[in-house]
């Protein structure tokens, strides 16, 4: 039963929380690889764009652990934070993404439903982690974590190439952080719920 | 007389996105009688009324993506209102990832093949409901087939974890087979009904084509 | 005539920890090369030679943990130097994120059991590679299974996600069966090697042990 004792605290089980969490990271970082490989196939082909991709997210800044030590010796809370500073991070370029890449000569549907469906998942998964945070966090909800992003009017340049880049590296970073954030929270699950013994 | 205590059915999700409460109206004595839908979420005080009692017809309330989190344990009751008074459900608990029912299956074929060594085998093949099938991933399905012989009594049920696809050998020769198929979410909830019944016999002097 | 130019053949991790590049020496036309590895981190100017030229053979590079970082691009190249001159390869860009290989699963046990009707199944387990560190949630494997009959020709592949158990129902008493294993990240990397083959006869006339 949902709520065995109906009475008192009826609430979901913080493992549970985790559990909806990582298969909702999961999935949105499967739509986002899916839709970078989609873009870079029928669009970056041969244009080199690797190479300028390099440093160029808006949430480079964002000091979020680099290797398996990093990821293990960060704090919980601060590791929370973190995801969550990600997470509304994308917020906004994601609603342009979403919008914009209707523009694109011929973008194909599929990459067309799946902007919308991670705009939309990507939501969810930060309701889902305010909750998180709230359950696991003794004091307020650290709500600064956050960098702005400014390149909308790169994704509406005039020159193809310029844009098409704007686009290649905003799936890039897409790509690269629902994959660190995939990676943290079944890291944080592995060490909060299961006691490092995932 | 005021109305009787009205009694909450059920409430299903078809893809985790979305979910429906039905309600048995109380007996009203001949009274007009009124139904409100209240839900408060677990954690907060305020309550809510239901946003749409029409799209999923008489006595329901239909939750649209908006208003439908999967984060929360919803607390809901129905309340039966006429001239003498009113009265109200024992409370529902709804977690959304629990009561996700599925579509059946479809596009299911039946194949008859051999193997190398002449005995007949059959290859099923069906996809996912088209609601998930869209949001693979989002909703991982789990499917289980049936098969009888017709004249049969009993059901040979086969868990097929999230394959769509499966081969069966032990197979009478002459004999006409029924054949479904159901499935359900990964973790929590229900099993979908039963794909429409299908038929395969398994001729006697089978013959493959080469 | 100074060296040709060296390429990089390839670079791989196998525990999402360490990460270690190969390349083809430059033909040296009989004069003395020496290779240097050099790399340089996206949002870093600085470049650095590699690490350690020894711990994995000729004509490679080990980055060890401290010299491994995730979710960040390195910019790899190699230059052939001899008396005569010397030149560099192009640029290998690697994100070690998509080039970790596991090492096939290990403690694989393959058990005969009969269902309660009487049919036989086999119950397949499996341990992770040892250097993979599942525990801490780091890295996540999954896992996908082949079998055949022995003088079979066509493999019938299952993939079990991260399960490190799978039941197989649809086997034929009086048959010898062939299976192996492998695992890859769970999103982004390669199949490790197929396990060593594992054999498994299914008896025709079949008693369980009670």
């Amino acid at each position: 039963p949902i709520c065995p004792n109906v009475s008192g605290n009826c609430q979901l089980p913080l493992e549970e929380l985790f559990d909806r969490a990582v298969k909702l990271s999961r999935y949105i970082h499967f739509l986002a690889s899916e839709m970078f490989n989609e873009f870079d196939e029928r669009y970056a082909q041969g244009r080199g764009f690797i190479e300028k991709a390099v440093n160029s997210c808006h949430t480079a800044s964002l000091a979020t652990p680099e290797d398996k030590e990093q990821a293990q010796q960060i704090h919980h809370e601060d590791l929370l934070n973190l995801i969550l500073g990600v997470l509304r991070s994308w917020n906004d370029p994601l609603i342009h993404l979403a919008s914009e890449v209707q523009r694109i000569k011929e973008a194909p549907e599929t990459i067309l439903w799946k902007a919308v469906e991670i705009e939309e998942q990507n939501k969810r998964l930060l309701e889902g982690m305010e909750k998180i945070v709230g359950r696991v966090h003794s004091g307020e909800v650290d709500n600064d974590i956050y960098t702005p992003w400014d390149g909308l009017p790169s994704l509406q340049l005039a020159d193809e190439d310029s844009r098409l880049f704007a686009f290649y590296n905003l799936l890039h970073c897409l790509r690269r952080d629902s994959h660190k954030i995939d990676n943290y929270l079944k890291v944080l699950k592995c060490r909060l719920i299961h006691d490092n013994n995932c | 007389l005021p109305p009787e205590k009205p009694t909450i059915i059920k409430c299903r999700s078809p893809e985790k996105e979305t979910f429906t409460c039905w309600w048995k109206p109380a007996s009203d004595g001949g009274l007009s009688t009124n139904h409100t839908l209240l839900y408060s979420k677990e954690g907060e005080e305020k309550v809510y009324e239901c946003p749409d009692y029409k799209t999923a017809g008489p006595n329901s309330c239909y939750f649209d993506k908006k208003h439908t989190s999967f984060w929360t344990i919803y607390n809901i009751t129905v309340r039966a209102t006429n001239e003498m008074g009113s009265n109200v459900s024992d409370p529902h608990y709804v977690d959304v990832t629990y009561i996700v029912q599925p579509d059946p299956p479809v596009n299911i074929t039946l194949e008859l093949k051999k193997s190398t060594k002449r005995k007949p085998y059959l290859v099923l093949t069906w996809s996912p409901p088209p609601l998930a099938d869209v949001r693979s991933g989002w909703l991982t399905l789990e499917y289980e087939l049936r098969l009888k012989p017709e004249e049969g009594e009993e059901w040979e049920t086969i868990f097929v974890g999230q394959q769509t696809q499966c081969k069966m050998f032990s197979l009478n020769p002459g004999k006409r087979y029924i054949v479904q198929i159901h499935c359900k979410p990964d973790h929590h909830g229900l099993w979908s009904e039963w794909s429409p019944e299908m038929y395969i016999e398994i001729p006697t002097d089978f013959r493959v084509k080469d």
